[in-house]
């Protein structure tokens, strides 16, 4: 779970992916903690916010004791978050959350899911457990790694990184590339096969998965979003229903910033 | 220099102590804080069961500050004597420990439960939530029902009883005059102020509850004027909270009437702002050259 | 797209108003604002005779927002009369007319004297003001005072009457409802929430009144929340208003029940907000396909 | 009073002038309806803060459609502003307040007196008076122009500047620059006389410059300082004691962001 800490990461580049999507890098020691699946809160510096906003690791590069975030700009935070050019400084909380579970992918076939922007942080999901790349934080690889990735259009951001890693293949909303639909529909269409899925998008395509899941007796992990607050398992801001008992919350509440974000499947009661 | 101050026979280090509710029971912030630096830590609101608490949303942000509606989740006694009350076990630090309830009886066995237990210094009964729809806020927004509870509960504790009152209230001097009069040997104020927040995209309320508690900067003027009032309708203590960012904001409130304060909200944006007040007290004090922290409270009169 | 509102027969061309006392009369802001594309200019509290108001300093900033203690300084009905009222005659904008006074038979002078002029469109009464120490505010924090008063002034009141409510009350349904069943025609709300701020440095009050009124962004939760309970308690309609900065707040008070707005302190901030605020209205509409304003009141439940 | 709008001034230079204390030139439009003594409103960006900072007119450059504002930093906002750069653009209000009554100065002998940060709007004050530069805003000149000037320490900011328009006599508080003492102290020992007296400075400063004039028979213009919310007039936060019934408010008040700064020392009611 990797150290905690608020610091100053220093922005190596920024560029636009597509329409109103954005990729950061950020030089911070909080890379050689980081785990695919995990996020970090980027405080944007306007006084009119105080929060940190979640924002998942897309890529880890520990050589260059880099990070690199890719978001969407949705409001006051993200917005400001565009103007950051290379040399400033931002300061963010992290490395916040459990990640996912690589040790339970060891020799198995699995698919990393994305949709729309839940497509980043399977990025160096696949990039882990492909093996393909050196400076990984764990040795643990799986026996083939699969991305299916779900967009809305044509804009298919971050495809030619998963290409490096994974065979990759596309659904997106309007049938402009690759399958038409979502990325359940685009799983049987190309007969993808898989034991172990890990997926992290919008909460439809999380509670399909889920579904698929169980019909297919597989194990899906899949992250989970949700408002927070402290970002550290204190505030209870941003909890998800568990089937059972939580071991922290004595209910059945899981914190999903501390607990998760990333939870099997079957553990969630949706 | 001298930072210690006292409540009800309790001795702290120094003024500084977590809001409830917003430090856990001090575990999640051990990694960035040294518990050992603090006043006291005071913990999440525990009842007598566990409590599942709201449907998310339960926080939403709000200019200069936020909104929650939590809703009270907690483990319940059991769970927090074996495993928070042991992990306090550690520090050099006071803890006090926050109780909720939904009706009289529940706080009761809450108070009768910690009587026994060593590690708790002081007790601060949460009448004051504005987010669970029985019991709580109830008994914070009339005056006869805080008297009677904190009476009721003022027979049982074997700690001393801090009463945390609400701030959605007409008049607050004769909220803490109700306390004062019922035992209590200390007030904390403010809780939340009730507020709503209104997604207009979606139409819907940014928090499942509809309404939340506001805390944050945004809330400190309406903090210190309460805590202002409150000083001169009573004799016994007052922890202020409400917004605090930094010592600046602490010695305000000291300068309002405040024994100690306490920071909330602004953990989430720094998780080292306990320390940093605790700091920042001493560069006001050395800088002012302040002997005693206990010169400056309500010297502004 | 339909932006005109009705209140007790009075229909503004669209719900923008300016908040009492942020606004003069207009005159002052007529250099930055076409007053012609208001709703309603809403004046500045008159009273029976010139009130000095209180000692300086009166104004202070606090984090997202300010707080005021004036005092309601006003030159007096006569002149308001023959020069603020005069004024606003060259405008195509709807006029409505804050009254404050100590005692119950000062509003009554005042609102007696304005029922002749026909430049005056609706009358709001300030029973809200934390300032003074007289009247006011008293009237506004009980619900039998609230009542009363009501109920007098809609005995010789000719334009129909807003009662501007405090938001320092511990049920603000309460005190609307007292308004509705003395007769009222609408509430407005939420006036300033009493706040205080300390300088450290100097040891003093920000303000020499020592608390003050608090506006602004920071407010809005409070005050979107208070419209919310206000309009489910009662069905007289309602004028939201505290820290609305843009169109997109302004919509928030609507959902919430607000039949119209006003704007007060960001006017400081930004003296073009009014005229800001009806085009940010139109904007929202018009993304949204709204045809009419009044489909959006009170829709989020 | 020119016309009043808020509009976006570009930052042409800015420099320390002395410890904490501040030289910003900003290109503006409202360059040309400035008359000295009057002020502008400074928006700071921080969130946090929403009201206008008034800082005076130190002086007026029509050729570049510039003003001058000197401000010492004592909190948020003047600290925000120190970090604008030359090519940066700053939200100002303006053009607020009346100005000195240069009219009243015509054919006479002036003092222009300042003390601490009030000594900035005195220059374009003494400029004006002087005659001795080119596009000025209006054609009145005094007989003289003398300038008594209070500073603490040897950091004499703007003396140089005072030079180019006016005979100038310093003060300083702790003796080491001219006389040790105030700006009256300093009027008697170099033994200046005049007809009219402009000053700016703290209040117990303007407070012994009224009874210096009332002694002397001689008419002052002090400029005054409160805190203000709006700036404009409309808030009445503003106010000072005025001896007669003022004739906007019809009480003994007059607001000083738009029936002053400027007032005769006669009418204020200290
Ligand atoms: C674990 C996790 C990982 C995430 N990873 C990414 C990512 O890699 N890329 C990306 O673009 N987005 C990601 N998000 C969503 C991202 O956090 C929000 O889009 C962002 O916080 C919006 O901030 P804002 O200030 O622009 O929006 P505003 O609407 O102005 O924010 C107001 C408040 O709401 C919160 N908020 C708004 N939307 C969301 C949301 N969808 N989830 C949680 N909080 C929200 C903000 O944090 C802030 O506190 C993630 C969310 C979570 C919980
Ligand atoms: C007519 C007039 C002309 C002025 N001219 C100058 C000038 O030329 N140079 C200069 O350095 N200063 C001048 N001042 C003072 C200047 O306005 C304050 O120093 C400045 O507003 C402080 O802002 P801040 O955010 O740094 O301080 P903060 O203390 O953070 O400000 C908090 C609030 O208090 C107000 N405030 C604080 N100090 C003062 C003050 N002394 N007067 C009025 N409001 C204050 C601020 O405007 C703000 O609203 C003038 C003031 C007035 C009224
Ligand atoms: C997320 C959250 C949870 C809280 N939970 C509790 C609680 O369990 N018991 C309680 O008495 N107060 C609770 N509070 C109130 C705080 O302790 C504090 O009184 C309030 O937030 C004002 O201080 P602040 O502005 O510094 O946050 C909670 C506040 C927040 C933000
Ligand atoms: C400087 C100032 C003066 C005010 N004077 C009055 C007044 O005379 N009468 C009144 O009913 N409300 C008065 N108010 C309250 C406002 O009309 C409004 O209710 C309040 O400020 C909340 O709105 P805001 O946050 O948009 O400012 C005043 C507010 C301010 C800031
Ligand atoms: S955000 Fe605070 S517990 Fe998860
Ligand atoms: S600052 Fe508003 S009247 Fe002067």
């Amino acid at each position: 779970m990797g150290r905690k800490e608020k610091s100053e990461a220093k922005v190596l580049s920024q560029k636009m992916l597509a329409e109103g999507i954005f990729d950061l890098w950020l030089e911070t020691d909080l890379a050689m903690d980081a785990h695919p699946g995990q996020f970090v809160g980027v405080y944007p510096t306007n006084k009119s916010t105080l929060l940190p906003r979640p924002i998942s690791i897309c890529e880890v590069d520990r050589e260059k004791s880099a990070i690199r975030l890719v978001y969407r700009v949705v409001g006051t935070g993200t917005a400001e978050f565009t103007l950051y050019q290379p040399g400033d400084y931002m300061m963010i909380l992290g490395i916040l959350g459990n990640g996912f579970p690589l040790d339970k992918a060891a020799g198995k076939r699995v698919v990393v899911m994305g949709g729309g922007i839940g497509v980043p942080p399977l990025l160096q999901t696949a990039k882990e457990l492909s093996g393909k790349a050196a400076n990984l934080s764990s040795n643990v690889t799986a026996a083939s790694v699969a991305a299916v990735m779900g967009y809305r259009n044509q804009k298919t951001f971050l495809a030619e990184d998963f290409r490096k890693y994974s065979e990759l293949v596309i659904a997106t909303e309007d049938g402009s590339v690759g399958t038409k639909g979502n990325v359940i529909d685009a799983m049987g269409q190309q007969n993808v096969e898989c034991d172990v899925i890990m997926a992290c998008g919008p909460m439809p395509m999380l509670k399909a998965i889920k579904a698929y899941a169980e019909e297919k007796g597989i194990t899906a992990y899949i992250s989970l979003e949700e408002r927070m607050a402290c970002g550290v398992g204190a505030c209870l801001g941003c909890i998800c229903k568990t089937k059972e008992v939580d071991e922290h919350s004595h209910v059945h509440n899981a914190r999903i910033c501390t607990d998760g974000p990333v939870f099997d499947a079957e553990d969630i009661d949706f | 220099m001298n930072t210690q101050v006292e409540i009800a026979g309790v001795k702290f280090k120094n003024p500084v102590m977590t809001g409830s509710g917003t430090f856990g029971s001090g575990m999640e912030y051990a990694d960035f804080v040294d518990l050992n630096k603090l006043g006291a830590v005071v913990t999440k609101g525990v009842a007598n069961v566990p409590w599942p608490g709201n449907p998310v949303p339960r926080v939403t942000e709000v200019y200069g500050g936020m909104l929650n509606a939590i809703g009270l989740q907690n483990p319940g006694i059991d769970v927090f004597i074996e495993r928070d009350l042991e992990f306090l076990k550690k520090y050099d630090t006071k803890v006090i420990v926050n109780v909720c309830g939904k009706s009289v009886e529940d706080y009761l066995e809450v108070v009768e439960r910690l009587g026994d237990e060593s590690r708790v210094d002081m007790l601060e009964i949460n009448v004051s939530c504005p987010n669970v729809k029985e019991g709580a806020i109830a008994f914070g927004q009339n005056k006869d029902a805080l008297f009677d509870i904190t009476s009721r509960i003022k027979k049982v504790a074997k700690q001393p009883v801090i009463m945390k009152l609400s701030p959605n209230v007409t008049s607050i001097a004769e909220m803490a005059k109700a306390a004062e009069a019922a035992g209590a040997d200390a007030i904390s104020l403010i809780n939340t102020i009730t507020g709503m927040k209104i997604d207009i995209h979606k139409r819907k309320f940014a928090l499942a509850n509809k309404t939340g508690g506001m805390s944050g900067p945004a809330i400190k003027p309406v903090a210190v004027r309460m805590v202002y009032e409150a000083s001169h309708a009573v004799k016994i203590p007052i922890i202020g909270m409400g917004g605090i960012a930094n010592g600046d904001d602490a010695i305000e409130f000291i300068m309002a009437g405040a024994t100690a304060v306490a920071v909330g909200a602004m953990n989430f944006h720094d998780p080292y702002t306990t320390e940093k007040v605790v700091e920042g007290i001493e560069n006001y004090m050395t800088r002012y050259n302040v002997e005693d922290i206990n010169e400056l409270r309500g010297i502004v009169e």
